[in-house]
Parts: C-alpha cells; structure tokens; sequence
C-alpha cells in the first residue's frame, strides 16, 4: 500500500567523490505516514540488475551528511527520517555502477509502534546511469 | 442546544503533503477552504523534529494555525515501543516517550491526544498525573480491527472506567461502522494480484457475518488469525492470506456502543474509504451515525480521516483535495440529522 | 584497581518467586568512579564452581525489579546504574545452586567515555548457598 | 592581591560514599570541615538520575550546599560517546549530550565544566553558542598521559586559541607534575603479581627519562604504545604490559607550561596520590607549582583530588579523609608562597 512511496523516481545514480565514483545511491519516501527514529528502519534490500548487494556494503542516511550501516542504525534513535523526506541508500561500491540500463530493486522494511511485525514495501526501476 | 462541529485530520492530506502539492501552510489553508471549524494534527509526520521541534518549528505551526482560525482539536501521537531492534521498550521507557508526546503537543496548542490503538494501560495510567499537571487529556483510539473486543483496548478501557479521570476518555474511529468492505481496498489488492476468487470470497464472509474481524480474527490488530478451510483452499501466495488478513481491519459495530461510552467520548475520526458522487460514503452510514449523535446530544468535533490514499493504485494520482471536500460537505448535509 | 568493588560479601543468594527456586543471584558495585548507562556494561562473565554460566542465562537489574538480558543491555540507555548502588546479576537456573559452600568468580566489563577499550575488575568467593 | 583559593573535589571522598561511611550532606560536611572554601563535584557519580536529576534531588543537592557555605567551583562532566555497544556516537549525538550535562550543571548551581580528556573540539565548539546563551564555561582537563601533547588535547587548544571565548578554557591537573612515580600504584601492582623486575625497571625508567609517557606513548591516553626492549624482555604477563602501560599516566611537565597557558586556565585539579606524614606530596611539588601561581597573579581555586583510593589493595581501609586533610593542610601552609 506504501510501494508508491519505494525508490524516487530519478534519483539512483553514481555517487563521485572527490573525482573518483565511490559508490551507486537511490533514495526513497518512508512506507509509513509519519517520520520514525532511524533505528526503526528494519531492512534494506538492495537489488542491482539481479545482484543481491551485501547487506554490509549499504548505508543509509537522513540528511546526505550522517552516514550509518544497517548494523549502526539499529541504535540510531537520534536521527529521524522525516515524513516526505527522502532516506539516501548507498551501495559502497568503487566504480559504482556501469554505464547504461540496469534494474534496480530497493526493498524497505520499518517497524511501527506496537506491532510486532515490521512492514514495508518494494518498487523495481529501470534506471540509466 | 448542542451542535456537532467538524475537523480535518491532516493524515487526510499525507499524500499531499509527501510530494509536495501542499507544506504545512498550505495545509491548512485547504482544510479552512473546505469549510472545517477545527484541524487534527500527526505531529510525527509534519512537526519536523517532533517531540523536540525547534522553537522556530513550533512557532511556523502556530503562526500558521492562527493564520487559519482553526481550532486545534486534536494530536494523534504515537509510542516508539519498537524503537530497538532487539527488544521492546520497558513500562517505564515508555511513560517517558508519552510524557514527551504530552509535551510537544502543549507546545502545539493542543489540549486532546489520541493515543494510538494498542497503547498500554499500565502506561497510559503512570503518565496520568503528569497529564493532569500540565492540563492535557489523553485519549485512546478505538479502531477498528483492535476495537472494544480486543485485549489491549478493553484492558485500557477497564483501567478509564476504574481510575475516572476528566484527562482520560477515548476517539472512536468511525471505521467500525463500516457496513461494507471498503472496495476500494479489495480493488488494490486485485491490482497487486489478489487471487480474484479470494477477493470475491473475503467480499461475500462479510456480507454473511457482518465483517471478517469476527470471523478470523483476535480482535487485537494482529496475532492469531484462523481463516475458515474454505476461503484457505483458494489461497494462492501469501499476498492472499494478506488480503484476507487485512480485511479483518473494518468492523461492522452496532451503533449502541455509542449509548455506552458516550461519558468517555472525546472525540470522533470520521473514516472515510471511499466518497461517491451522490455524496455518501461506500462503506459507512454517516447519516446513521449523526442522527444517534445528535440524539444523544454530542457537541464536539468529528475529523475527516480519509484512508483511501493508501488504496490507490502506485503511480495513479490521489484525490485527497475531492474527497475531502466530499466528506466535509456530507458532514455539513447531515450536520444536524435527527435533532 | 577496581576490584575491592566487585561482588559485594554476602550478597550471594538463591532466588525464590512464589516459593521456586528460580535462579542464583550476587551483587556488586560499578568498577568505575561514577554512575552509567546500563548500555555500557560491556560484559559479565559468572562462572561457579568452575563452570561458566552461559551468557544468555544471564540477566541484569539496576533496581531488582526490571531484568534485561546482557543483549537486551545493549541498548538499555534510559536504566542508569548509579555510583554507590548494587547492581544485580542473576542466573535464571531453576533450582538455583546446591545448598553448600560454592566457589564463585564474577567479572565486569564497563565501557567509559572516548576509551575504546572496556575495563572493569573481578573476584572469586566462596560462598555459602 | 590576589588569593589562591581551596576546593575539595567530591572524587576525593568517592570510596566513603560507595561504601555508604558519608552520603552526600555528609561529603560536603566534610570538605567544609578540612577548611575549603569550594567543592567540586562529579554530577554522574553522586546526584541521582544524572543527566535528568529530578527537582526533589536537585533541590537536596542545593540545600546541602547552601547549609555548607561551599562555593560550587566546578562540574566534572562526561559525553558518554560509547553508550552503545555497536557504534561511537556521531558528532550530533554528543553535542546533544554535552548540552544536557550544561543543563544539569548549570541547574546543580555550576557555571563552570569540566570536560574529560578527549572530548571531541568540534563537540565542544557546536555546543559553544549554547554555553554562552545559558553563561556555562567549559574548560578541557589537561591530564597526565593525555596533555598537551595528545592528539585530540592539542587539537581542543588549536580550537580554544582561534576562537577565543570567554565560555572555553582549561583545568590543568597536578599529575602532568609528576617528579617521581607514585610509589602507591607501584606497590599495588606488586599487590597483585607484578613482576618485581618489571616494577624496578619501569621506576627507574621514569627517573632516567622524567616519565615514561614521553618514554613508551602516544599521549592520548590510550593507543599505540611502544616498550624498550629490556623492559618487554622482563614481561611474564599481561599484567606487567598493563603496568608499564598505566605508568604513562603520569607526567613531568615543566612549570613553564602554566606562563604558556595561564591566560586559559580556569582551575586545577590539585591532584595526589600519597600525602606523607611530613605534610609533602609523594610525586608532586606543590610549593614549587604554588610559588609559580602565585608569581602569576592565580587567583582562582585548586581542588584536592585524591587518586590513591584506587592503589589501596583489596579489602584494606581507604584513608580518603585522613589524605583530604593533610592535602588542604599543606595548601594551607604553602598557599601565599612566593608572594
Ligand atoms: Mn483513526
Ligand atoms: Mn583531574
């Protein structure tokens, strides 16, 4: 019901820094009606043109500047991801991704107040980078 | 003589508000344009920084609230009890996160929370005396799927009717009213590939019993569900059983219950799936319900809740602004039915 | 150097609820100079009669009323032990230890602030149960 | 003319407290009787629920130290920048915390914080327009093993010299004027199984080099360390490592850093480790440092902070107040030295 939300239109691309492409970023709207702790994202998944990205070369951030692992954020309690604002996923990747067509998956799981069973969404783009 | 007077929660207008068509001002503009008295808040989805908002943020909000001449009716807040991964928060962590809810919404202008469903009542009850020193009331949301049957909600309720406070009571969520499964949900689910034969089943147990809360499930919003074999032997993924599950999420509740609690009612959300062109909601008798209001001489607020934002195809636009303007103008046509 | 404050002389005792022995339980003070988080009690090791007690029998009070498991304290931030005050250490072992004299080891590991590197102390009684 | 001024440091009296032979009233009592005229306290180790105190144990604290007359000369305080397990804390995460500790030291009656070695300068300086607005100074403690050299010491000064407020300083303390090492750890260490060996060569080292910091460290308290090859040949356990690792704590500094920095100190930790019957420190001059206060026109205060507790072996008396008053004694009788 929230996948309308999952993955930004435009928004996956290479990530440069300081002249070198470090990394590949999508970004996304909560699949929720309010802002959360970060700590209450539960999962990420990645998918790159079938490729499950490991879970420990992903990092998340609410503001572009804070980055955290998956692992890191499960005690981020001080960070909140805004309603209507976009959570940056990146992939530590050198080189990022080729040049081209790819399918992207990103798949988002955030826990809520008093139910046991995280929730979420999935979207697939088909993204030129 | 006692008049009904109506709100706009802003959860109606989310969609709105996440892409951009409308900030916070514009907010509340929209629900002053469609002819709303009072305004409900979710400060977690645009309070940025909710519950410690900087000064300037809470003074934006106020600003713009006196701008409008809305009344500030409600805030509908939330307990992080899940705010770890690996465990949940204890009574007493939990009392400090809903006295900083209590807080904020002061700050906000507001006087009422709604206490989402499920919120504990060893919880609520040790933030009491904290509520009742800085002059706010707390409310527990009867909702469908986790209304007066379920475990949480009559313990909360047990706790309301034992302690007898004026800063406790309850918002009846008027989607336990619904006569008919919001089709709007089961045409999502048909277009994410619901199988066609469960949609038509899940349709037809709650014409048979009612709604299908009573006929799967615990009543406490999740947990033990038991579908009937012949509804499972359709099943053909687990976005079926899903369906079915979330089916058990309206309730078809006979209207006495509002004899019953009226003492403790502080205030209603107007659920609303589904506005038709003839001015009547798909799945709930609002005129039904204003005219046992009226009866029973209620003078508070009733606040749009419009759910159908949720069930609209992904990428297919929202109707927020139409179907809000619908609903309040249905409010306003039956704003004094039965007196 | 902290060691003198590490299992408090004569806190060792089996633990009855509602007439079952449901666990063995000592005491101790912070090995540290001033009150914490229970989040940053790094670890606690109880070893009786030479045998290590597994961890996640383990559970950590700061008021001896509400218990946490050593991975639940990971993120128990809101609990404060305080400079001066016991902290209990129970193992949830039905039937608790033989009526005897036992021979029993405990040790603490607290993290501080900006040190990397956890620290804390420990001591071996004998103990009549 | 200006008048040097005495403090006792709460830290001085913490096995007495642990212990429960003095609570809090008593502390002060205490530091009241051995003649100071201030006292400095450790927020988190003897007020309750330290950062959020409630107003009945802020109100104790207060009146304790009303009834005492003590002035309240400074606030040792600590961003707890590994509260989780999983993570350090980020640049945001701490300022916040240093702005509680602000908060609760300014409520406890302080205008003036000690912040702990390697507190972060760009933590430091984010919380800076706070400490102004609510009129807290914060001054880093210069510690042995940790001083001017350090790598995150040296970067706060660099900090503190190019922003030059009013609300940034220094708290220097005494053990950077180590002239020997203190016999006490030695012999506690002998205490329990130190390498006798390992014990003589790392004296000696300490006589032949000034300290064995400069000898073996970093300066960062922690970190890379590296031994000579005939103390490591001597090593049979990791006690003896620990040993010679924890010996570079202490430091002999040249007076002369207190003409470099006196413009930025705002208080000493009169730090000591043995007060011997004659009425002298062990490892530490002080009529030397006191002659050079005085010549600097100091007119502040020096807390007693008595760091032997910790080398008394296992299970013997601490005799913390036997040690504060022979240290405010010796103040005392050296305080207008020089002038
Ligand atoms: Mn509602
Ligand atoms: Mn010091």
């Amino acid at each position: 019901m929230f996948d309308g939300y999952v993955f930004t239109d435009g928004s996956a691309r290479n990530v440069v820094e300081n002249g070198e492409v470090t990394g590949f970023q999508v970004e996304t709207l909560i699949t929720y009606y309010r802002g959360i702790p970060l700590s209450m994202v539960h999962d990420i998944e990645l998918v790159v043109d079938g490729a499950d990205v490991p879970r420990d070369e992903l990092v998340i951030s609410p503001d572009g500047e804070d980055w955290f692992t998956l692992a890191e954020a499960e005690t981020v309690t001080t960070y909140r991801w805004e309603y209507g604002d976009p959570l940056y996923v990146r992939w530590l990747h050198a080189g990022g991704v080729p040049a081209g067509e790819h399918e992207v998956t990103l798949r988002l799981k955030i826990r809520v107040a008093y139910i046991p069973v995280p929730f979420g969404g999935e979207r697939t783009r088909l993204v030129a980078v | 003589m006692s008049q009904i007077k109506t709100s706009v929660s802003m959860y109606s207008l989310q969609d709105s508000y996440a892409r951009h068509r409308l900030d916070l001002e514009g907010v509340l503009q929209f629900v002053k344009d469609v002819g709303a008295q009072g305004v409900e808040l979710i400060s977690d989805q645009m309070i940025t920084g909710t519950p410690f908002p900087s000064d300037a943020t809470v003074t934006r909000w106020r600003d713009a609230l006196d701008r409008s001449g809305l009344a500030p009716v409600c805030n509908d807040i939330f307990i992080n009890s899940t705010i770890y991964k690996n465990r949940e928060l204890r009574v007493a962590e939990q009392v400090d996160l809903l006295k900083r809810e209590l807080d904020v919404s002061k700050r906000l202008g507001f006087d009422l929370v709604r206490l989402v469903s499920n919120t504990r009542a060893d919880v609520t009850e040790a933030a009491l005396p904290y509520a009742e020193q800085i002059g706010m009331a707390m409310a527990l949301e009867i909702h469908a799927g986790m209304s007066f049957q379920g475990g949480l909600t009559s313990e909360w309720i047990r706790m309301m009717r034992r302690v007898q406070s004026e800063n406790l009571g309850i918002v009846v969520d008027f989607g336990i009213f619904c006569d008919r499964h919001p089709r709007v949900s089961t045409d999502y689910f048909r277009s994410i590939g619901v199988t066609p034969e469960v949609a038509d089943a899940v349709e037809r147990i709650y014409v048979e019993n009612g709604d299908t809360m009573r006929a799967f499930a615990s009543g406490d919003g999740f947990g033990d569900v038991s579908f009937p074999p012949e509804l499972t032997a359709l099943f053909r993924s687990d976005l079926d059983a899903e369906f079915a599950f979330f089916s058990t999420g309206y309730e078809s509740t006979p209207l006495d219950v509002l004899d019953e609690y009226f003492p403790y009612i502080r205030h209603f959300h107007g659920k609303f799936y589904e506005m038709l062109e003839d001015g009547t909601e798909y799945s709930i008798d609002y005129p039904a319900i204003l005219t046992r209001l009226n009866a029973l001489g209620y003078d508070g607020y009733i606040s749009s809740e419009y759910e159908g934002n949720r069930f609209t195809p992904v990428d297919q636009p929202i109707h927020d602004h139409e179907q809000v303007r619908r609903h309040q103008a249905m409010l306003a046509a039956h704003l004094n039915d039965g007196k």
